[in-house]
């Protein structure tokens, strides 16, 4: 398997949008085409290899090595290959990806996975917010995919989301689930507050003990069958979701009833 | 119904000219025709003027006025919840009966619910609360803007580009995302290279680390006084103020636009002109956008 | 300048398809005897030349479109960007477009030539402004009338000469052209959370002023007052089941009087409720037929995103509860509100496939081609820029019947689209698109290739693809000059704004200030907009009405 | 710029009791809070407002501060007086050469600058973002 590697060569001075670093849009290109491919260093058109240097050609893995934190669009809309991330990440990594995998050895910025319709996005390190969800004033966060953040995560994780899973192994800041319309979201490390304002439906899976909205009601410990599929797809993953009844059970609450909503809120007590 | 906003010190004559002591073709005794229903973390003077006054524990507007939306619709909640932010069921039941059996309900929410914790959600919040209302009766929501003409800004901004702040012409059209676009986080992050501030004073307000990066970067500051901004500029421009020395339009915060009619002949030129310079002077130099090769247009997928 | 060589649709002039040159001499149609040499010259052999559209009925600037504007920042994103030029600024189409962006893209299917139809007095300084930054294409406006209390006051003391004043002086406040009225009575009591359905029941708040005499007398106020475009009537009772009957009582109120029906679609409708709903267009068009005093334009529904606008109100907080969606809702003090709800209609949909056919019904069942006008009441309908889908849908039947496949099965028998088989012919769409529209809005140098009119002309190249042709011109020219060359925008001139100023009694501010003061948050003075607000401002006399 | 108003019912001239003839605008707009009242009566001298009557306490203070007189340099480049013609060469020279500039603010402006600073931006490729955002 050919690997296409991009070392960072110049840091941006400020953002650099760079959506051509995809695996779709290497995959048929030669070196020299990769190399001239456009990027936007704040409103100047500059090349790949202002930037970059770049080694390899016609594939559709990518690895990129040093810090891209300021790099935004990697992989955006992305439909195959890998994108692997050496070092720290800017914003809106993965948005729109509809297949593919991103992985991040590093901390990365806020919108990752932003309405991706499929594909897989694991960040080592700690994210920003807004993961998974829709952009202001869309109807509809992630279809469907998966997103792991092994660190913490910002405001708005999953926001309107409705298909797929999230799972953040740090905390996260406030508004986790906003409006979550279905989908998975599982906060191994907690949250701090309005986590599921307002959610019509889909599950939020918490580990620690979270400070819940007022309008969600309470409908006592249980330990539901779908917990057990849960934690074994999550289990592939290397997640560690608790299921057996002998070392806790789940406290399940309803809401958001403001809206009125049917979403579950399961927070594990050991 | 005021939230967050402290009309009678910030926004002195609301209350007369707008909102309470108007006598009106259907409400002709005025004040005594009104309920005024106050909402604050503290009691401020405008809490005198309120028949109710509520008040919320600091943060937890959103779960209130969440509340609020499950109350009207019938949803109960546990007493124990509701005390949490810092009022009673009693309270709240009674608020939610009047704002039911009022004619025509009004609410106007200041920057203690807009800039608080959970900011453009609390708004969103209030907006939905008030859209939700109108199952019942008449009810309208409006936020009460700060200074001047804040309005204008939003407004023109709107139908020049489509979006009300937080743009980014960095492709050659208008982008919008709030975060990422907005000034304090392109500050704070040091994204920009240059900066032109102008009607306000950043210098005074913001966090210290965009106030470090402003006084980074060629900063241009066009204002009637010199202000903390005009010291850390690389470039200080002195403008007539605006309505009092200079003429033109400005916006209420309900986005009627108003003529201004200014009393004095200022020394200094209006900043309108001194824009419109810099514009024309920029436009003689080569333009930065390679000519037949357009920027890539980034739409949603 | 010169164009030679094209087949000429000039319906004002009778000219159907005949070739012919044209020559413009400082931006107007000249005769060639006047020595007209010089200049370009535009060969149009085997193009087709029509005068520049005209749209009757469209919301492109004021509170209400900018607020839409804000809601829809999702539609920003996937819609048309104009990239910024050295010569032209950057904007955004889509369902709302920006100002600039408004400019392009009506200039871009050849309209030259927009009446913005509902201006809140109040607002009527943010709308100029906004009018003001639309390039390219004319503009005139309709001021709303029909909610403004101090008139319904006057209307129901029976103080009609005073009312007529009033109307006068808020038209030439607000430097409009014409008078809109919306869902007369119905959203002043929309203010309580009331609606005004029956033509002959009290508004709410009024003891015996009927929503049929606001419309009456409104109606004759206009003729009296000579305005050039008749009373802008938007009736009661809109996007109902079952709101035929109140159409037709209002068109009977309006007998004797000029008037022009916006947006019939939403007004044509049978059965009792949602899914009981049905056309009823033929027995309006029946009617409309024979009662010449009235012009309307179509308001026709296409399939896709959109966001409706109106100031109907209470329409629209009916709409957001069916929708579940985003809604804005604005209050205009005492003289109007609006309302603004994203929509999306679909052909699966009972309720809007019988809308979709509605529209169509409509432009096919009224006989004069000179009396129903190309619309979609943008962006209620669909947005402006899909005219030539509506083009295409009336000169090809087939295509029509291969639309209906789409249709959900229960619309069988609800609609009369199916067995009307009449094509348009180039010419009745030009008279549709220009002539008509020029004519009922009063606006003589508008949609006319003749000799002292404005030089607005597109010129298309003939192709099968109708969508295609309309949609893309080969050239269009505003004032003599060359705006749209082979699908580039080569120049953004300013427009005009045509305005109107009707007489009224001197002593009409004396008795007005007071009232005024009583329930405006703002100053009698500032209220007016002053004329220097007003970009190359065209003046329009008052007609006489018989 | 000041033109007194033709219209019988305002404007009207007085004496400061200095000397001066005393400009009087009625109707005048306040743009200090959101509120733009519309209905203030501005006494002023050449040089000075003397009264703003129908004013709130924050209005009148706003009215009142502000004056004609030359208080401050035209324009400061890195800290020393320039003129305004050098002031604006330089802005435009700093901002058409960077790669991300940032227009910003516009609260206490006219909606004719602010339609400027609309302008700038789209020209520059720039940001462009108001109070509102904070």
């Amino acid at each position: 398997m050919s690997v296409i590697h991009l070392v960072v060569k110049e840091q941006p001075s400020v953002p650099l949008e760079a959506e051509c670093i995809s695996p779709d849009s290497f995959a048929e290109l030669s070196n020299d085409e990769i190399r001239a491919l456009r990027v936007y260093h704040g409103k100047r058109q500059c090349r790949v290899d202002d930037f970059f240097d770049v080694d390899g050609e016609k594939s559709d893995h990518i690895q990129i090595h040093g810090d891209v934190g300021r790099v935004r669009w990697l992989g955006r809309a992305m439909t195959r290959g890998t994108l692997q991330i050496y070092g720290d990440v800017g914003m809106h990594l993965g948005a729109y990806m509809k297949n593919g995998r991103i992985e991040v050895h590093g901390n990365a910025g806020d919108w990752i996975g932003a309405e991706m319709k499929n594909g897989f996005v694991h960040i080592h390190g700690d994210a920003g917010g807004q993961i998974g969800a829709a952009y202001r004033g869309s109807l509809r966060g992630m279809k469907n995919g998966t997103i792991i953040v092994d660190g913490t995560a910002g405001i708005e994780v999953g926001m309107r989301m409705r298909r797929g899973t999230i799972v953040v192994g740090g905390k996260v800041r406030d508004f986790a689930g906003l409006q979550m319309k279905g989908g998975t979201l599982v906060l191994l490390g907690g949250a701090e507050i309005r986590t599921g304002a307002w959610m019509t439906r889909g599950t939020i899976i918490s580990l620690k003990p979270i400070q819940l909205m007022p309008t969600f009601r309470t409908s006592g410990p249980m330990n539901p069958m779908f917990m057990n599929v849960y934690a074994r797809q999550l289990g592939k993953l290397g997640i560690d979701l608790p299921f057996d009844r002998r070392s806790g059970s789940y406290i399940r609450h309803c809401g958001d009833m403001s809206i009125p909503g049917k979403g579950e809120l399961f927070v594990w007590q050991s | 119904m005021y939230w967050g906003g402290n009309p009678a010190e910030c926004h002195p004559r609301h209350f007369t000219k707008y909102t309470l002591m108007q006598k009106s073709k259907f409400l002709p005794r005025g004040r005594k025709d009104r309920t005024m229903a106050l909402v604050d973390i503290r009691a401020t003077k405008s809490a005198k003027a309120a028949d109710i006054f509520l008040q919320v524990r600091p943060g937890k507007d959103f779960e209130m006025i969440t509340i609020l939306r499950a109350m009207v619709k019938g949803e109960s909640i546990p007493e124990s919840q509701i005390a949490e932010t810092g009022l009673s069921l009693e309270t709240l039941e009674d608020l939610v009966a009047r704002m039911k059996a009022a004619k025509f309900g009004a609410i106007f929410f200041g920057m203690g619910l807009s800039m608080t914790r959970g900011k453009h959600m609390n708004s969103a919040a209030l907006l939905t609360l008030a859209a939700e209302m109108n199952a019942f009766t008449k009810f309208v929501a409006m936020p009460m803007r700060g200074h001047g003409n804040v309005t204008g800004a939003d407004v023109i901004m709107r139908w020049q580009t489509g979006y009300p702040f937080g743009i980014s012409f960095n492709r050659g059209y208008p982008r919008y995302n709030p975060g990422e676009f907005s000034t304090v986080d392109v500050l704070v992050r040091g994204d920009c290279d240059a900066a032109f501030i102008i009607g306000a004073d950043p210098g005074a307000t913001m966090p210290q680390p965009a106030i470090d990066h402003l006084a980074a970067i060629p900063t241009i500051c066009l204002d009637p006084h010199v202000t903390h901004t005009s010291k850390l500029a690389k470039v200080h421009i002195t403008t007539a103020p605006a309505g009092i020395a200079a003429p033109g339009t400005g916006y209420r915060m309900d986005e009627i636009p108003l003529p201004l009619k200014p009393a004095l002949n200022s020394p200094y030129p209006s900043d309108e002109e001194v824009v419109r310079r810099i514009n024309q002077a920029i436009a003689k130099m080569p333009d930065w956008m390679p000519e037949g090769e357009p920027p890539m247009v980034l739409s949603q997928v | 300048m010169k164009i030679t060589g094209g087949k000429v649709y000039d319906p004002a002039n009778g000219i159907n398809g005949e070739v012919r040159d044209l020559h413009i001499v400082d931006g107007k149609f000249a005769d060639n005897a006047n020595g007209a040499t010089g200049g370009r010259e535009i060969d149009a052999t085997g193009m087709i030349v029509f005068p520049g559209g005209v749209d009757v009925h469209t919301h492109v600037a004021g509170g209400s479109i900018n607020f839409a504007r804000a809601m829809t920042p999702e539609d920003h994103r996937r819609t048309q960007a104009f990239i910024r030029t050295q010569s032209r600024r950057s904007g955004l189409g889509g369902m709302a477009p920006t100002t600039f962006a408004t400019g392009y893209l009506y200039a871009g299917m050849g309209f030259t030539t927009v009446n913005e139809a509902a201006v809140p007095a109040l607002s009527a300084r943010h709308t100029h402004e906004e009018l003001s930054d639309i390039p390219i294409v004319d503009k005139s406006s309709c001021v709303l009338m029909a909610n403004n209390e101090i008139m319904l006051d006057l209307m129901e003391r029976g103080e009609y000469d005073r009312a007529r004043d009033i109307v006068a002086w808020y038209v030439w406040a607000a430097k409009s052209y014409g008078v809109k009225a919306v869902n007369p009575g119905g959203v002043a009591a929309w203010k309580y959370g009331h609606d005004a359905k029956g033509m002959s029941t009290a508004i709410p708040g009024y003891n015996k002023l009927t929503p049929g005499d606001v419309v009456t007398q409104l109606a004759r106020i206009i003729d009296d007052l000579g305005l050039p475009h008749p009373i802008h009537l938007h009736c009661n009772n809109l996007g109902a089941p079952g709101n035929v009957a109140t159409t037709l009582e209002t068109m009977k109120h309006l007998e004797g009087s000029r008037a022009h029906i916006a947006h019939m679609q939403y007004h044509a409708y049978g059965g009792d409720d949602w899914s009981t709903m049905r056309s009823e267009s033929a027995q309006l068009a029946d009617y409309f037929n024979a009662h010449p005093n009235m012009t309307t334009d179509a308001g026709a529904v296409l399939f896709g995103d959109t966001v409706t606008i109106t100031a109907d109100g209470p329409w629209q907080h009916l709409l957001y509860k069916l929708t579940g969606r985003k809604w804005g809702n604005l209050d205009v003090e005492n003289e109007t509100g609006c309302g603004i709800v994203p929509y999306t209609y679909k052909p699966s949909n009972l309720v809007n496939a019988v809308q979709w056919a509605v529209g169509l019904e409509l432009l096919l069942l009224i006989n004069d081609p000179w009396r129903v006008f190309l619309s979609t009441d943008h962006p209620n309908g669909a947005c402006f820029w899909r005219y030539p889908e509506i083009i295409h849908l009336l000169m090809s039947n087939d295509f029509r019947q291969a639309c209906m496949k789409k249709l959900t099965p229960a619309i069988k028998g609800k609609i009369t689209l199916p067995e009307i088989t009449r094509e348009y012919t180039l010419y009745e769409i030009a008279t549709i698109m220009s002539a008509g529209p020029a004519r009922a809005l009063g606006l003589r140098q508008k949609g006319n290739l003749g000799v002292g009119c404005d030089a607005d002309v597109v010129i298309y190249e003939e192709d099968k693809d109708i969508e295609r042709m309309f949609g893309h011109p080969r050239y269009v020219l505003k004032g003599g000059q060359v705006v749209i060359e082979e699908g580039d925008i080569r120049e953004t001139p300013e427009g005009r704004e045509f305005i109107t100023r009707p007489s009224y009694n001197p002593d009409t501010e004396a008795f007005l200030k007071p009232i005024f003061e009583d329930c405006y948050t703002m100053s009698f003075e500032n209220y007016p907009v002053e004329m220097e607000r007003i970009e190359h401002p065209t003046m329009m006399d008052c007609v006489d009405v018989d | 710029m000041i033109k007194e108003s033709s219209s019988p019912n305002s404007g009207s001239s007085g004496n400061s009791g200095n000397g001066t003839e005393l400009k009087i605008v009625k109707n005048a707009t306040c743009t200090f809070c959101g509120c733009v009242c519309d209905d203030i009566e501005l006494h002023a001298d050449d040089v000075r407002i003397h009264k703003a009557v129908k004013a709130c306490v924050l209005g009148k203070a706003w009215f009142l501060n502000h004056t004609a007189e030359r208080k401050y340099p035209d324009a400061l480049i890195d800290g020393k007086e320039a003129t305004v013609d050098e002031a604006i060469e330089a802005a435009a020279y700093h901002l058409y050469k960077a790669d991300m500039p940032l227009v910003y603010g516009m609260s206490n402006t006219t909606c004719e600058a602010q339609k400027e600073c609309v302008a700038l931006a789209d020209q520059l490729g720039g940001l462009l973002d108001s109070h509102t955002s904070l």
